[in-house]
This record gives structure tokens, C-alpha cells and sequence, in this order.
């Protein structure tokens, strides 16, 4: 419901990080900087062994948070004291929600204040004893379309999908890339009106979540270019892009898309 | 819920297998599945097909009777000769089939993982001849173990690419060519080894190694009269497994499918000491399917281990996985000392020097011959010439 | 002079060939060749060796058209797919044979020579499954070379006997194997690898070879309604090339025999930088034949020399000699450059790696195809599995 | 000729040399010093790269012959030069003979006072061209027979040989063994009446000579033992050798076999 709630003051700025990355004690303070810096829902990675939908970025950050000791229980922990400042949002591999029952995970998304579940290698299809899960226990399964999802399919992901829409951006894996694609302000304008939309694979400059925003989507998801400069340790940037972003977005709001 | 993939049959079998993929991959397995679903109703693909199992692969393989193993063990085994296939194992069926489907969907080019460069060298072989540009995806790891099948790839002009990521092995290779095939899919086919991950894989990839089971039925049956009392073959995805049991699936013969044992069950944090998904694997997802997998209790994958680079995956065949649990196949584990005994005894009574592979299968069937009644064939899903090495560090360390 | 030679039919031809070989070695040659006159007409050897051909060395072997090649070349290549045979060359068809040959002689013992290990592992993989102690000679510096040959033989439970001799290489070995065999013909046979020799190994080696020749013929008539124009296969002793031959000696087909060029024409003292023995040679005797060789001025042989070991050999079969000496036979060269280019296109064109002895064949095919007529058949006689290390050794040379 | 009128004052001693080791030079003296020891034959190899009919022994002799600079031109020189004390053979293989051209090679042999020659892996069978030469030129070609060698060969070689007959001792190559088997006994007893006959073969010690001689040969051929010492340098134990063994022929000569 939060989810929900949020996206009734769109355009919304979604920031992914890898929870753990660089150490699970630092994550709760990085959540509440990038709450402070403008980020409107938090998307908390659980890091696998084995990412398939992630560019190199994230497959490394998830590398180190596991190395430095996250795992599903840490996960659960990190969350309770992130704090509530704004909603978050779990986003990890079906395997490691499988692996702990999914009963059990979703009611511990609720029980540590996580508001839905992303899972990228579960498409509806395969989803229903997990949306089941989630509806017991209160908590949004986001569901992702992508710019080959045909008509009838993205119709039924629309209608299958709760709190919001998952846009892919583009095909291929998460990443910083350097433009927004015809095929993706395509997308966008397919959706049925109504569901919520948000943008994300491949957003990492201001202009781009922009872009998406006038092409309009609800919200623009950033993700590796975060995650990047996390990596680097450079913070302070890390809350400048933020808020940068969260400007670029809110200028945005209604304005036509710009077509080159 | 209210949503259907078309051409739903064969995606589980079981609660085993499906579609766990993200959305991106979604359309391109589904287009590859109904594809495929129209070629084998063509008489045209399967004249193509078969032409090139004949005539270049070298089909029908042998079903040869083992006589001094036969006599070793008291019990009539008889050998299904896969080591005698162009390349040198059963892959170049799988291979063979996806690279004609894949061409007759207008594909340019072939990407395919590959661990100990089996199936990567029978990608090579198809890309060459049927003209496909041809990426192949090998961990560093392995890459650097297997320099010889690195240099059969590339004479015959596939690019190698290093796997950098997670334990830069064969599940790392799986994982970046499912991330390449997420953005080129328009253009590549993604052309999986094993008869494992999403639909349509586990079945297509059965049903192209099926010819293998097709004409053990046929030979067995000239040669016997009788259908064997029982088949043994090794598993690593499972696809010379599923290749040689699917047509018997239905007949009162025993399948025994012989995973790696490695050096036995005990496992760490990341690395499992075997490759035996379905002895001591438990459900999970994995490249794309529901099925038996190695993982700590969180959901982690672990590294696998075998002597076997070919039998060193963490995962299997959602249908074998299936298949276990029924009770219609018979997991059952070779160590790397029961494997290496299998490929020096079928070396020294048969002059015939098995893959690594193979001898799990081999040497399982040397140490608990009663399970295989009077009549048994063995599955030689290759040849040992990759592995020579490999037993000679074996035997040295 | 009043002496004769029982059977003497197929002793020479024209002036080569013949049984010039130490008194103790006469008898166990006339032996044999009586031997294997009453066995060409056994049914039952022939069955038994028929059963073996079939389903354990994987005969027929497939004649493949080379679709990519023939439109390189601008004609239709057939491939005649001799590296599918279990072993990975033809010396098995020989080798098989001549081990039922020495079973049914009641001989229990086994001795060959070998170069790079093919005839080796061959004769080893007989000797395991048909049960004979076997001892392979093989010279130091070959050995050295070939340490994953070595180790096949010996998997295989035959022992490779260093030689220490002349210039420790097949010929020497060839020279220890006949020593060994002068005082051990009572047990033991001596099977040799390539159809060169004394009486009755030329003829012998060629029969068992000709099924080569036999399938191919019936192969390429199914295929295109006619004979091919021409045959193409390199020559190390000329077992291969005689196989492929013989059943077309009477018919218009161009037969093309390759030699190794090596480096060229140029000889010292004692080595020659070829293994041309027809194209460079002069008649002399050499390991019980008159025939074509690379020698000096004074009788003494030459060392030979070639990137493929398998034609590294100052000898040629007689009976080559003679057809070559006819017009019936074409001797053509192929250099070692020629070679590797051919080694490398197959590979890239056909996802086929051949071995470097056959990649004579196909270069020398590629660089001249106007000789080839409109229809050609090429003898594989080998996997390059064997050749990678030589290759890459070769391109960074 | 010679040969014929050197075995009538059986029994024989014949030695093997290889010629040109340990050099050319050295050749004629060797040949000299072994004729004033007792040697009533001299058999002077060529050396050849490829001897199949012998044993390391005398293949490393002609590996340092050659290396020493035999070669047939040189082989002539030095038999012409080795003097005519007692009648030389020629040993070798078929095809150095074959090289130089028969007719020229059995020219050669008479010239330089070579009156027989012997070429192990030259059968009857083939012979016939080299013989027709040999009676051109006055030399005699001496064939081999071996204890399996069957009746009817044997008797046909017997007929074809001229100067003597080889009797091979033993199965296998040349080379020093230690006894003498029952079946060089049995060859020697196989031999038709009135063919000279000379037992070689891993014939080392004077007791093995004398044996030869009591079994019937009229001559014995020792070669490895020979070339073996020559290796060595040992040329006065060599001397001493000789002399032993053609002592101990002497005092055979006549005597019944020792059987045992
Ligand atoms: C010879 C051989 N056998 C068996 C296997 C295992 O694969 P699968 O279980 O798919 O047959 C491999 C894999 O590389 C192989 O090379
Ligand atoms: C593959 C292959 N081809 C050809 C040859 C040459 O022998 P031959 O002339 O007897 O066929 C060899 C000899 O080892 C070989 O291994």
C-alpha cells in the first residue's frame, strides 16, 4: 500500500543498492542518506552467486556484500534498522526466496518493513505461490516487462503486477548506458493506462531519467551508476547524482518527450 | 492466475523445470520453443538433420559387445559407442539439431557456454560448417585447464571469450551467456549444452540426443532380440542420460543414471566436494529451471566438483530431476576413484579409453554389477583423449 | 636360378617389392603369407573381422560432401571421413585385421614400431581387445614428442620400448622391430603399420586397407550416380593411399598421391628435408623391400623429414612405387606450408580438423584443384587432435 | 676360390670387423694383427646406417665408422691396402651393394682382393642379379641358412651358396650369447654332405667355437666378441682371443659333441 501511496505523488526517483555492499553495517546509514538526498523508494538488493539478469556492476557488488558477510538473515536485519523514511523494496534472485519458503520470506519482508518484492527471474507465469504468499501477508510482487514483451503479455503482467510496473529499459542486463531508446519510450506509451511505471536498466544520468519521465513513466529506477559510485566510495557524489536527478525529474513532469 | 505460455506442454515436468527467467528472455524462449514445436513436424529439418548426423557426425554409432568386460563382470554389457561421434562425444547431436533450428529462424549467430570445452568444441564444429559467427563463453579457470579445446574452438573459428565472474567456471559461463543473449537474442541463438535450463531446452536438447536411446533400441534389439534389463549412463546436465533413457522410458528397463561422486558428500560455505545434484542436491532454481541443484541453506549456489570437468555442474535436467523422484531413473554416484578405475579398466580390456565422464558410468557398473541384471548397456558418452592429462596428474598426486 | 617361393602371386610389383630380409626372417614371412592367403577365404574371418570393423571401429565411415570446401573450390569434394574411425585414423582397419590374423596363427604376443604413436595406439587398442601381450618400439626422440600417444599405449596395457638407435625415430624403430621379431616369430607377431615392408605386408596391409576404397566406392555411386574424377590422399608408407586406391586401379579415376614436401628438396649428408620418397627418392631396399627412397649416394638412408610425423619416413610402399613408375599412380608433393594451410581451412570451412598427414591432401587439393576434375574424393585419414601442440609450435616458429 | 682352398685345411676361424672403426686408417693393421693371430678368413663389414641384422654391438661399431668416414669408396681403399694374407669377404647390406650398381660392386671386390661376399638380407630368392655379377667377376656369394630354415630351402641354399654356407647359429641377431643351442646342432647335422660350412652368431668364447666344430661346422664365426674389444681398445686381449679360439677349433676337430 505504501508503494502505492508513493507513486500517487509521481515522478518518483527508485535508487537501487546491493544491501552489504561495502559491509552490511554500512547499508541502513547509506539507505537513510539517499532517503535524505531525494530517493523516493529504496530497492534493496539481496546479493546471489549467481545474477543472471546483471550487468558487471552489480555482479561485483554482490560479490562483495557476500563476502562481507550478507546473507538472507543479515538481509532481514539491515532492513529492520534502515529505517522507514521511505518505502523499500526487496529485489533478489527467485532461488534465495525459494530457499527460505516463500511464506516465510514474504512475512519477513513485512515483519522488517519491506513494502514488495522485485524477483527478475520470475516471470508471472511461475509467480502464483509467491503472489499468493505476498497477498497473506500484505506485501507488493512487482512484475517486469520489457521492450520484446508482446502486446497481449504486457497486458497480462499489467494486470498481474501490484504496486507498480517494472519497465525494462532495454534489452540485455542491468548497466549504465548512455541513452534511452526509442524501443523504451515504445514501451512506455504501450502500458495501460492506470499502472504505475517505472523505468530502470541502463538510467544513469539526470538527463536520461528525465527522458523517461517525459516519455511518461511514473518513475525512473537508477541503479549500476549508484552502486558504481558506492563502489568508489564517493558518497558525497553519490548524493549529489540523487538529488540531481530528483530535480531533473520533477523539471520534467509533463513536459513532451524530447525525440531525436 | 490468469496467464498462459502457449505450446504449454513439456515446460515441467513435474514441479520440475519452467521458465525462470528474467522477463527479456522470456519472448525468446517461447519464439525458440514454437520454432522448434513447427520443425519437428517438418520432414524437410529432419532430412537435413539426419543427413548431417550420417554423413558428418558419423551415425549410427556402434553398439558394440564388450566382450573381456562381459566376461570380467559375468554379465552380458554391451557399449553404446558415442565416443566414436565427430568430436568426440554425444554433444554434436544436441549441437547439430539447435544449429539447423537456429538457422532456419534466420539466426546469424551461435553463443554457447562451455566447461571443460566439449560442448564449446561442438559448437565450433557447427558454427564452422553451417556458417555461423560463433562466440563461445568458458570460464578463466577452465580456459586455462583446457588450452587444447580453446585451440580447437578457435581453428575452427569460434571466438573464446574468459569468464571473469563468480567462480569463473562452467556455471559462470552459463550465466554470461544467458546476460549476452538478453541483448543479441534478435540475431544469436543461445545454444545450451545440456539437456538443462529453461524451456525449451531440457526437452529439445532430449529430443535431439535421443537418436542415441533410438538406435541402442534398435541394436540391442537385433542383437539380442530382447530389450537390455538395464542402462547406465552418466550425468552431468544429463543430456547422453536423457539422450539414451527417453525411448525406454516406457519399458520395464532399468535406468540407472550415475552422477559425480567427487570426493564424497562433505561440502564448505562454497564449494560442494561433488557433482551429484541429485544425491545430494535439494530443490532450487538454477539457470532458469526449477530442479535438483547444490546450494547452502540460503540459496547460494555452490561450486561444484568432479575429476569430470563434463559432470562439474552444481545443477541437472529438470526432467531427470522429475524422473529421480518418480522412481523411473535411479540416481546413483561414482567417486573420482571408482571413475578412474572404470576408465583404466574399459582402457585395458577393450581398447577403448572412455571420457572421464563415461567412466562414472563405467566404473559404477564394475562395482555394483548385480544392479544391472544379465543384459546391460553402458553409455560411452565420449572419448577419453581430452582427459589423458588429467588421469596422469590423478595418478600423481 | 632354381628356387621358388611358394605363393609367390603379389611378391612384386613390376621390379619393387620382395622379401629382402635376413635367412631367420624368411620363413615366418612365408608363413604369414600363407596364413593370410588361406584366411582371404575364410567366411568365418571374414565375418569376425567384419563384426569388428562394424561395432568397434565404427565402419562404414561416412563419405561427406564438403559443401563450404566444393564452393572454395569451385567442384564437388567429397571427404572419405577416415578420422572417425575408433583410434582416430585408418591404421585400425590394418591393424584389426592383422591382429585376427595373428590370433587365428596361435601367436599370443604382439610387437610394432610407430613414429608419432598412431599404428601404436592402434596395435595397442588390438592387442587389448583381443588379448595379446604387446610391446610397441618407438624411438627416444619420438617419444619425447608424443608423450599423450605414450601414455594411450600404455593405458591400453602395451609396453613402449625406447629406441637408442640410428637416428631414434620410426625407422630405427621399424629396424629394432624386425630385430626383436628375428628371434621371437615363434609366439609373436609382427604387425606392421603402413603397407610398405616385405612380402606379404604390402599386399596385406593394402587389403585390409581397402575398405577404404570398397565403402567409398560404393559410397560416392549412391551419392552421384558415377566414379569420382579423381582421389586424393597423402602418402607416409601408402597405407592409406593404397586403401583408397585399389578399388579403382582399373577405372578412370585420376589417383593423386601426396607426399610430404617438408621444407623443400634440399638434403645434407644424412637428412633430407622431405618425406617424397617418390617424388625425390631412387630405388633401393629398405626394411625388406626394393622400392623408392630418400638415401645418399652410397646406399646409406637418409633421414626424412616432415611436420607430419605420420609421413616422416624415407621409404615408400612398393607397390606405389610401381604404380607411380606406370603413370597409373600420380606422385604429387605437398610442403609443409601447403599443409597447415589445409590443416586450417578444413577447420575453419567444415568444423573438421584434420590430421596433418591428411591436411597434405587437402592442401595440395586446395592449391591445385585443377587437377581434380569436376569430382573428387579426399582421404581423411586422421584426426588432428594429435597435431594441435605441432600446429601452434608451428605458427609460432 | 680361395675360400674353397681355405677350407680344406679346416677347421676355420673366421672374424668379423666392422671396417672403418674406430677409423679407416686403422682398418688395415687390425686386419694384418688378426690374420698372424690365427684368423684363416676375414669377414670386413661395410657399415650401414640400417642393420637390421644385427645387434647393438656391431650397429654401434658402424655408427662410428660412418661417423669416422667409411663409406664404399673408402671400404675399397682399405681392403685393398689390408693385404692378402688371408682371403677377405665382404659383409653388408643389400642395398649399399645396390647403390654403387652390382656389376661395379662385385668388380670393386675383385679388385681391391675381396674374394666373397655376404649380404645378410639377401636371399637366394633375390639373388640372382648380384650372382650373375659375382660369377662375372670370379667372387664368391655365400648364403645364409638358419635353423628355421626348412629342409627343402635349406638343401636349395646349400646348392646356390659358393665358397661356403652361412650356418646362422640362432634365431635373432648377431651379437655375444653364451651357449650353443641344440638347434645350431641340428642345422649343422641338416646340411647336405660336401658343403664347407661356417657357424656364426653370438659365437664368444673358444669353448663355444670348439663346440661348433664338434657338432660338424668346419669353420667358426666370431664377430660381436670381436668388434666388442676392438670398442674397448683392447686389441692385444683381442689378439689373445683369436689365438685361444682358433687353439681351441684345433683341438675340437674331430671330436663327438658334448651333449648336454
Ligand atoms: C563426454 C561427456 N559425457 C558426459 C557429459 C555430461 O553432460 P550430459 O550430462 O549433458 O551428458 C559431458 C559434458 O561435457 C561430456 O563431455
Ligand atoms: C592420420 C595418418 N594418415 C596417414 C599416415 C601415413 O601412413 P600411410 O601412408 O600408411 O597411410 C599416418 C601415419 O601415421 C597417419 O597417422
Amino acid at each position: 500500500m505504501r508503494i502505492l501511496e508513493a507513486f500517487s505523488h509521481s515522478p518518483l526517483l527508485i535508487v537501487y543498492i546491493c544491501s552489504g555492499d561495502p559491509s552490511p553495517k554500512a547499508t541502513p546509514d547509506l539507505v537513510r542518506r539517499l532517503a535524505r538526498a531525494g530517493a523516493d523508494i529504496i530497492e534493496l538488493g539481496l546479493p546471489h552467486s549467481d545474477p543472471i539478469a546483471d550487468g558487471p556492476t552489480i555482479q561485483a557488488a554482490a560479490q562483495r556484500a557476500i563476502a562481507a558477510g550478507m546473507n538472507t538473515d543479515v538481509y532481514f536485519d539491515v532492513a529492520s534498522v534502515a529505517g522507514d523514511a521511505v518505502p523499500l523494496v526487496f529485489m533478489g534472485y527467485y532461488n534465495m526466496v525459494y530457499a527460505r519458503g516463500l511464506d516465510r520470506f514474504a512475512k519477513d519482508c513485512k515483519d522488517s518493513g519491506i513494502s514488495g518484492m522485485i524477483v527478475p527471474d520470475l516471470p508471472p507465469e511461475e509467480a502464483s505461490p509467491l503472489k499468493d504468499a505476498c497477498v497473506r501477508h500484505g506485501v507488493d510482487l512487482i512484475f517486469l516487462a520489457a521492450p520484446n514483451t508482446p502486446p497481449a503479455r504486457l497486458k497480462m503482467i499489467s494486470e498481474e503486477t501490484s504496486g507498480f510496473l517494472y519497465l525494462v529499459a532495454r534489452k540485455g542486463v542491468t548497466g549504465a548506458r548512455s541513452d534511452v531508446l526509442q524501443d523504451t519510450r515504445d514501451l512506455i506509451a504501450r502500458v495501460p493506462e492506470g499502472v504505475p511505471k517505472a523505468v530502470g536498466f541502463g538510467i544513469s544520468t539526470p538527463e536520461q531519467a528525465a527522458d523517461v519521465i517525459r516519455a511518461g513513466a511514473d518513475a525512473a529506477i537508477v541503479g549500476s551508476a549508484c552502486v558504481d559510485l558506492i563502489a568508489k566510495g564517493e558518497i558525497e557524489r553519490l548524493e549529489r547524482l540523487v538529488k540531481d536527478m530528483k530535480e531533473a525529474i520533477a523539471r520534467a513532469k509533463g513536459k513532451a518527450p524530447i525525440v531525436c | 492466475m490468469n496467464c498462459q505460455i502457449e505450446n504449454a506442454a513439456g515446460i515441467k515436468f513435474g514441479r520440475y523445470g519452467g521458465l525462470f527467467v528474467p522477463e527479456t528472455l522470456v519472448q525468446p524462449l517461447l519464439e525458440l520453443a514454437e520454432a522448434y514445436e513447427q520443425m519437428k513436424n517438418s520432414d524437410e529439418f529432419h532430412r537435413e538433420l539426419k543427413n548431417l548426423l550420417k554423413n558428418f557426425a558419423g551415425r549410427p554409432t556402434p553398439l558394440y559387445y564388450a566382450r573381456n568386460l562381459s566376461l570380467e563382470l559375468g554379465r552380458k554389457i554391451y557399449l553404446k559407442r558415442e565416443d566414436l561421434v565427430h568430436g568426440g562425444a554425444h554433444k554434436l547431436n544436441n549441437t547439430l539439431g539447435q544449429g539447423l533450428v537456429a538457422k532456419r529462424m534466420g539466426k546469424t549467430r551461435l553463443i554457447a557456454e562451455t566447461g571443460a570445452g566439449q560442448h564449446g568444441v561442438a559448437t565450433a564444429i557447427v558454427g564452422a560448417n553451417l556458417g555461423f559467427e560463433t562466440q563461445i563463453y568458458m570460464g578463466e579457470v577452465d580456459i586455462e585447464r583446457q588450452k587444447m579445446n580453446v585451440y580447437r574452438m578457435e581453428l575452427m573459428g569460434a571466438e573464446v571469450i574468459p569468464v571473469r565472474s563468480g567462480s569463473r567456471t562452467l556455471k559462470d559461463a552459463i550465466n554470461e551467456a544467458m546476460r549476452d543473449w538478453a541483448s543479441t537474442f534478435e540475431h544469436t541463438h543461445y545454444l545450451l549444452g545440456t539437456a538443462a535450463g529453461a524451456h525449451p531446452f531440457p526437452s529439445m536438447v532430449r529430443d535431439f540426443q535421443s537418436v542415441i536411446g533410438d538406435e541402442a533400441r534398435r541394436q540391442i534389439s537385433e542383437a539380442e532380440g530382447r530389450l537390455p534389463d538395464s542402462i547406465v549412463a552418466c550425468v552431468g546436465g544429463g543430456s547422453n542420460a536423457m539422450g539414451i533413457f527417453a525411448p525406454f522410458l516406457k519399458d520395464d528397463v532399468r535406468l540407472l543414471a550415475v552422477e559425480a561422486g567427487g570426493r564424497g558428500p562433505g561440502k564448505t560455505d562454497k564449494i560442494a566436494d561433488n557433482g551429484a545434484s541429485l544425491g545430494y542436491g535439494t530443490d532450487g532454481v538454477l539457470h532458469g529451471a526449477l530442479t535438483k541443484i547444490l546450494q547452502d541453506p540460503y540459496g547460494q549456489i555452490l561450486e561444484s566438483y568432479s575429476v569430470a570437468a563434463g559432470l562439474d555442474y552444481p545443477g541437472v535436467g529438470p526432467e531427470l530431476a522429475y524422473l529421480a523422484e518418480t522412481g523411473r531413473v535411479h540416481p546413483r554416484m561414482a567417486d573420482d576413484k571408482t571413475a578412474i578405475r572404470g576408465f583404466r579398466a574399459l582402457s585395458r580390456l577393450e581398447g577403448i579409453i572412455p571420457a572421464l565422464e563415461s567412466a562414472h558410468a563405467i566404473g559404477y557398473a564394475m562395482s555394483e554389477p548385480d544392479a544391472l541384471g544379465e543384459l546391460t548397456i553402458i553409455n560411452v558418452s565420449g572419448r577419453g583423449d581430452k582427459d589423458l592429462a588429467t588421469v596422469m596428474d590423478y595418478e600423481n598426486s
